[in-house]
């Protein structure tokens, strides 16, 4: 029973992350009809947004020691942070929780560099051919991770979660089971609710505000939105960056469960395109709903019950699905006909 | 007579593709190139890109599963040279039907659908290929590490007609002609000669017009009393093929099989090639394989101290400023110089490399005149609204 | 009995009934015109025809054999043929390939591999295609791409398209929409043409000039049946007909 | 920017310096050998090949490869100030080159992928005249690399590669490995775990569903269940898999009271780090604590873990705060060169490549069967760690092996390990044939 239910919570929690990421991509997809292989790069700017935040915390005063010496027969430095010399216990904090407060970056530089992609380069192709848009979304997504690479090196970055979220929550314990037989780490759970504010936000955005409503025309029928005189195209760059924001904020989020290196777009995107297209093209509450559907199966996969009898099917448990959802439902779980089909 | 071989308007590239191809030893040498293993990696995955563009130039269909047909090629040529014999004839006839029959599989699934959800269905299956081939189907493909000959094979055909060496690993041949450096190349030139006159014909032909027609209105198509589906599937199979003959040339110029061929980056890494060079021309995608083949092993392998010996010739300040610059772009920067490359042709050359050559062919033609801009760049001045 | 029978057609969409309870019977080498008011089912009633949409009940008999549940490539192979609303063409392939796949299409069937013979020395084919070309007054722009055409010229090489296979049945859906009168002229003369070479013909027409210079028969729809069916003289004082269009045309 | 810059004039020097040919008289061959064979080399230069990630996951890994390469051949050129060259005993290197000529190398990227490995290998073989193959960051690219020096009659000298079948199953005669393996880190590392953990213990396996990962999870296993430990299971995971957690989970409940990863990179880092966010090592199990072992350390991707390390238990093939001569000597010269000591990867390639050097130069003759046969059986001592041996048997290095463990108090970023033990070699030794495979004959290719 409680292996079960472990898994679910692995599975809300590994859907949460894959709905977050699906989001922006569905967006540019749905509403652009951008086909964005640079959208794991984004998760992986909003990321190091963590890493620069905490390393510009980190800039350290260095001061030579006049007697010890390191190994190589240089004197050792000694290094203190600057934010801690100057504000002695509220510096430490602030290191403490850089994680969290790394949104705060993420925000205004994300939607910086997702409106100078869109307008410097995306916007030169929404009439171009998908292979065209794959082709100059690819060479882009190299570059952003080329330059992170030259800026941090190729290692993955420690960045832990601040000190109260560290251990794990005896979630069994709230609903009367055995102390210790239902834990879960606090940040998952950080994360899944994250991730729930921000789906919820993202919703709400495009239900009740004028701005969201026009998207989701734009969505359901991009032409006559087009013909309608709105001026398409300052939204377009709107949601170009909201969908930067949402990834970066994905990304930030994420480090303290997976360490940060400048790879980690790749290894996120075909899984978010997988998402995406399984969802449906174009539809919001279909990305989330694969999102979830996604990381609970993976996770039952993944059970040694389930792979004696399978033997591999957790690696190919995602694939599995995709294939068999889109054979019983020709546009994913919630697609229309029309979008992303020729 | 040779009318019936090549069409008229034709023949002067065919036979500039054999003059460049059989001469490429001499014509890459300057840069760097002219040696036996990237020869013959242009050639193969000039092949692959050939096979790709008659399925994805011709209908649109974008499959991102293509390295599973290559890999599967690769696992059929290796298995041949272990239990059959080393001679390379059994290995490629065998690849390129092995490639055809797992393209037939995953095509009579894959294109009940189409758009992105074709190219996710390929995706899916190729991907499901890797992961097992590099878990659990290590008895059969020998997982990380990759299938490789080994003393113990049984060689059936071989064990019969010559003398097995006992201590020393075989090496794969052509009727005694060597598989490896230029001979192994020449072998592949000729594949990719043959490879290009297929597509050649396949182009010309009524055949490839229905192709073409599948990619322009497929509704219109049907409307017209055709079946676009065993269309498209031919084309996906005869793709697959081409795919498989790739992974057993690999094989055969370099007897080892992993299960990384097939990882979706491989396909990608096609899909690149092809739309780089001109998705839809005859020429482009093998120009994008030699490209990207070209900065991958060439680029990456500049260091500085190749740098600075470059850039020798200046006073030596700017020698070192110039070799810090360049630096980020070669070697372990290798990538950076292709993902801006990726960048800058999609967003000038709309229709890739062959685009850029047409263009200083007119130019050349004009006799330096550049009277109108072509319609490609006022396609890309296009704004969105 | 006439080539094409259309019993107790029903088609909804949602709520929606979009085709209630049409019967219909076209004779053979006749032009059988269809007329209403926008909204009234006739392109949804086509639509039926061709395969892209299976009614809720009713048979659609052609030529003897029923065409539902029948994909639209082998009802094409059966001999019925379309022009549409908006030009469906080869945009990217020039005029005479455009041509060509139809007239492949008749002679080959639905699939051949035919992969090796050169386009260009399919003599037969080739010469077939241009002619119609040039019937259809497109003979001077056989190399041209088709999406560089004009409207008119796209509806004129869409009718090629259909003619060149010699279909049984041609259907077509308000094809001079969108004309100016010197071409619509020039397009209702060509079809009385083909009529007069015996193909049967229906057609979907908001022009009443068109509708009665070419048609034999008149079925006037609204809001998803039939109301009249006649000559066109029984036609032109109906006063059902008139309330239909709501009198804003006068017949 | 600033490691940069000191990285590029360093270089500078080395560069211009190698551009100085030195017309040295030819050195007798050895009337054993042929000089016919694959890129005899002709000019008064010999070329080296570093073949070495330089993108995807171990692109750092194999940044610190190449330094080291780059160091060995200063010091075997005769610049700087000789490093090991001072402290290897026997060692007939003269500090002029090899057999009197100067060492010049190639890169290549292998990209961890055997055909990009191979490719980039190939190219230093048939372009640019290479006479070793070294480097590598994978068994998978060592294996793959190793058989294609062995066609090509060149030598190889694996990089870092821990798997039992490098040396084992697909050991070449060509081929030799500097660095440990999976079998000895479990022979190092029980009476370490039986020492601190006890005898009655039960243990979870996380491994990565690979050739390496199975290996070292056999290893593993035996050696812990020969001191009384119990398996409880033994789950693969996928490569690259990100999120461990669903892996993690069924060990909260499985009774298991050790945790033991087999992995390495970034899966490592990942499982590790996820592992300790599940409260693995707060809980109390059999009434024991609850502890993870990490068999195959690496100081450069356990910086990615970051606290996580600390108190964690692993083996690893050196490392730079060892007090020996050698290492003393080596991570003088590396910090001096680049600022912050060398990682057990830069380690095994600085000495791999001195040790092909002086087989050369001890044969007298680049020949690759010379050279084998010079290397086989080498004894020598001075290398970092202790009495070393290439057995000739299988091409494998024995020496003493490094039981660490994470540093509870760090003192510097690169501080991150410390050593407590340092296993003789005796230990973890092992009958060749258990591993199985053949290394055939030597291969000196044609001219």
């Amino acid at each position: 029973m409680d292996v079960i239910l472990l898994q679910l919570l692995n599975g809300l929690d590994k859907g949460g992350a894959y709905a977050l990421i699906a989001l922006g991509l569905t967006l540019t997809f749905g509403t652009l009809g951008i086909v964005n292989f640079a959208h794991g790069a984004l998760f992986m700017l909003g990321a190091f947004c963590a890493v620069t935040l905490k390393s510009l915390l980190n800039l350290q005063m260095v001061v030579l020691d006049p007697i010890k010496k390191t190994a190589w027969g240089t004197p050792l430095e000694i290094k203190t942070p600057y934010v801690e010399k100057w504000f002695g216990e509220f510096g430490s904090v602030l290191l403490e929780y850089s994680v969290p407060l790394s949104i705060l970056l993420a925000i205004p530089i994300m939607l910086l560099i997702g409106v100078a992609i869109e307008r410097g380069l995306i916007k030169h192709f929404y009439k171009r051919p998908h292979a065209d848009q794959i082709l100059v979304t690819f060479g882009l997504a190299i570059v952003m991770q080329e330059i992170v690479k030259s800026i941090f090196g190729a290692n993955p970055i420690p960045q832990p979660a601040p000190e109260i979220f560290a251990g794990s929550a005896d979630v069994g314990a709230w609903f009367g089971m055995n102390a210790g037989a239902v834990v879960y780490p606090w940040w998952r759970m950080v994360y899944l609710g994250f991730s729930a504010i921000i789906i919820a936000g993202v919703f709400s955005f495009l239900q009740f505000t004028t701005f969201g409503m026009v998207v989701r025309a734009g969505m359901a029928d991009r032409e006559t939105v087009g013909l309608m005189g709105i001026d398409i195209d300052r939204r377009f760059t709107i949601v170009f960056g909201l969908a930067a924001i949402v990834a970066g904020m994905a990304g930030v989020m994420y480090t303290p469960i997976l360490s940060p290196d400048y790879h980690m777009g790749m290894d996120f995107l075909v899984l978010s395109f997988v998402v995406v297209v399984v969802g449906g093209m174009g539809s919001l509450p279909g990305a989330v709903a694969a999102g979830f559907l996604l990381g609970i199966l993976q996770s039952f996969a993944s059970l040694n019950e389930v792979k004696n009898i399978f033997p591999g099917i957790d690696q190919i448990i995602i694939y599995l699905v995709a294939v068999v959802t889109l054979l019983v439902r020709p546009r994913g779980l919630m697609g229309r006909k029309g979008v992303m089909e020729s | 007579m040779l009318k019936n071989f090549v069409n008229k308007r034709d023949l002067p590239v065919f036979l500039g593709f054999i003059a460049i191809v059989l001469l490429a030893p001499i014509i890459m040498a300057p840069l760097g190139a002219g040696y036996p293993d990237l020869l013959q990696k242009f050639a193969i995955f000039g092949i692959f890109a050939i096979g790709f563009n008659i399925l994805f130039g011709l209908t649109g269909y974008l499959s991102f599963g293509h390295a599973a047909f290559l890999g599967v090629g690769s696992y059929t040529a290796v298995w041949t040279f272990k239990l059959l014999t080393v001679n390379v004839v059994p290995a490629i006839f065998l690849s390129t039907l092995m490639g055809g029959l797992f393209a037939l599989l995953i095509g009579v699934i894959s294109l009940r659908r189409s758009g992105i959800y074709f190219s996710i269905l390929t995706l899916a299956f190729a991907q499901m290929a890797y992961n097992l081939a590099y878990s659990v189907l290590t008895p059969i493909t020998n997982g990380e590490t990759g299938l490789q000959l080994t003393l113990n094979d049984s060689r059936v055909i071989d064990n019969m007609f010559r003398e097995v060496s006992k201590t020393s690993l075989p090496s794969t041949d052509f009727f005694g002609l060597s598989m490896s450096g230029f001979s192994g190349f020449y072998f592949c030139a000729v594949v990719l000669i043959i490879c290009f006159y297929i597509s050649l014909r396949i182009f010309r032909s009524p055949f490839g017009v229905m192709l073409k027609a599948v990619k322009s209105n497929q509704e219109r198509m049907s409307y017209t009393g055709l079946n676009t589906r065993p269309y498209t599937l031919a084309a996906f199979v005869i793709s697959g093929m081409f795919a498989g003959l790739a992974g057993g040339l690999m094989a055969v110029t370099d007897p080892l099989a992993g299960a990384e061929r097939m990882q979706w980056t491989v396909g990608g890494e096609v899909v690149l090639m092809t739309i780089l060079g001109g998705a839809g021309t005859l020429i482009g995608p093998v120009l994008g394989a030699v490209t990207i083949k070209y900065f991958e092993n060439i680029f990456s392998s500049l260091n500085d101290s190749i740098l600075n010996s470059f850039f020798s010739f200046m006073p030596e300040p700017m020698q070192h400023v110039f070799t810090a610059v360049a630096g980020l772009f070669v070697g372990e920067g290798w990538h950076l110089t292709l993902g801006a490359l990726f960048v800058v042709i999609v967003v000038f050359l709309p229709g890739g490399l062959m685009e850029g050559i047409g263009r200083i062919g007119k130019l050349f033609r004009r006799g330096g005149d550049d009277g109108d801009k072509k319609e490609p760049a006022a396609k890309f001045a296009t704004p969105a609204e | 009995m006439g080539i094409l029978q259309v019993k107790d057609i029903n088609k909804r969409f949602g709520g929606l009934a979009a085709l209630a309870d049409v019967n219909l019977d076209i004779e053979q080498s006749t032009v059988h015109a269809i007329i209403g008011p926008n909204g009234a089912g006739k392109s949804t009633l086509l639509n039926c025809f061709v395969g892209r949409l299976k009614p809720d009940t009713g048979t659609v008999i052609f030529d003897g054999t029923s065409l539902l549940g029948i994909p639209p490539h082998e009802i094409n192979q059966a001999g019925v043929s379309r022009v549409f609303q908006t030009p469906e063409i080869f945009g990217e392939l020039t005029l005479l390939e455009n041509v060509m796949i139809p007239a492949f299409a008749k002679r080959d069937g639905a699939f051949t591999l035919n992969a090796w013979p050169d386009l260009r020395r399919e003599s037969d084919i080739k010469d077939k295609a241009a002619n119609m070309l040039a019937d259809l007054g497109l003979g001077e722009k056989l190399k041209i791409v088709a999406e560089t055409l004009s409207r008119g010229d796209k509806r004129r090489l869409e009718l090629a398209m259909c003619l060149v296979q010699d279909p049984k049945l041609l259907l077509l859906d308000e094809p001079t929409a969108g004309m100016a009168r010197a071409d619509t002229n020039a397009t209702v003369d060509l079809l009385k043409g083909i009529a007069a070479s015996g193909i049967t013909m229906v057609v979907i027409e908001h022009d009443m000039h068109v509708v009665f210079s070419l048609a034999d028969k008149i079925t006037v729809m609204a809001q998803g049946t039939p109301i009249v069916e006649g000559l066109p003289e029984e036609i032109r004082g109906n006063a059902k007909v008139q309330e239909a269009y709501l009198g804003g045309a006068h017949l | 920017m600033k490691k940069l810059s000191v990285n590029r004039r360093t270089v500078l020097k080395g560069s211009t310096a190698a551009g100085v040919a030195l017309s040295m008289p030819t050195f007798f061959h050895s009337k054993a050998y042929a000089a016919n064979f694959t890129n005899a080399p002709t000019g008064s230069s010999v070329t080296l090949g570093f073949n070495v990630p330089q993108t995807g996951a171990y692109a750092d890994e194999g940044g610190d490869e190449l330094r080291a390469y780059k160091l060995a051949v200063k010091h075997i050129n005769g610049e700087g100030d000789g490093g090991m060259l001072n402290t290897i005993k026997p060692l007939s290197l003269k500090g002029n080159g090899i057999l009197g000529k100067k060492v010049a190398y190639v890169t290549g990227d292998t990209q961890t992928k055997s055909d990009a490995a191979r490719a980039s290998a190939k190219r230093m073989i048939e372009k640019d005249g290479a006479l070793m193959i070294t480097g590598g960051s994978s068994s998978g690219v060592a294996v793959a690399v190793q058989g294609l020096c062995q066609e090509a009659g060149v030598i190889f000298m694996a990089g870092l590669t821990h798997s039992n079948d490098t040396t084992g199953k697909d050991k070449k005669r060509n081929g030799f490995r500097h660095f440990f393996n999976a079998y000895m880190s479990g022979a190092a590392l029980a009476p370490v775990l039986e020492k601190s953990y006890g005898k009655d213990r039960n243990a979870y396996h996380l491994t990565a569903d690979y050739t390496w990962g199975w290996t070292q999870e056999e290893s593993i296993k035996n050696s812990t269940e020969a001191i009384g430990w119990n398996t409880v299971n033994a789950v693969r995971t996928p490569l690259g898999a990100g999120d461990f957690s669903q892996y993690i989970t069924p060990v909260l409940n499985s009774g298991a009271d050790v945790l033991i990863l087999n992995h390495y990179g970034k899966d490592m880092i990942n499982s590790l780090t996820q592992a300790v966010q599940f409260g693995l090592r707060d809980k109390v199990v059999n009434g024991k604590d609850f502890t993870i072992v990490v068999p195959l350390y690496s100081r450069l991707m356990a910086q990615g873990a970051g606290k996580n390390v600390k108190g964690i238990y692993g083996s690893t093939n050196w490392h730079w705060s060892l007090q020996d001569a050698g290492s003393k000597a080596f991570v003088k010269s590396f910090g001096q060169e680049y600022g912050f000591p060398p990682s057990q990867a830069a380690h095994t390639c600085y000495v791999q490549t001195i040790m092909y050097a002086d087989a050369c130069e001890r044969a007298g003759t680049f020949n690759p069967c010379g050279v084998v046969e010079s290397l086989e059986g080498h004894k020598f001592d001075g290398a970092g760690n202790g009495a070393t041996e290439y057995r000739a048997d299988d091409h494998q290095c024995f020496k003493d092996v490094l039981v660490v463990k994470g540093n509870e108090n760090p003192t510097s970023q690169f501080d991150i390990l410390e050593v407590v033990e340092v296993t003789p070699r005796s230990q973890v030794e092992y009958d060749p044939k258990i591993f199985g495979g053949n290394l055939g004959a030597c291969n000196a290719g044609k001219a």
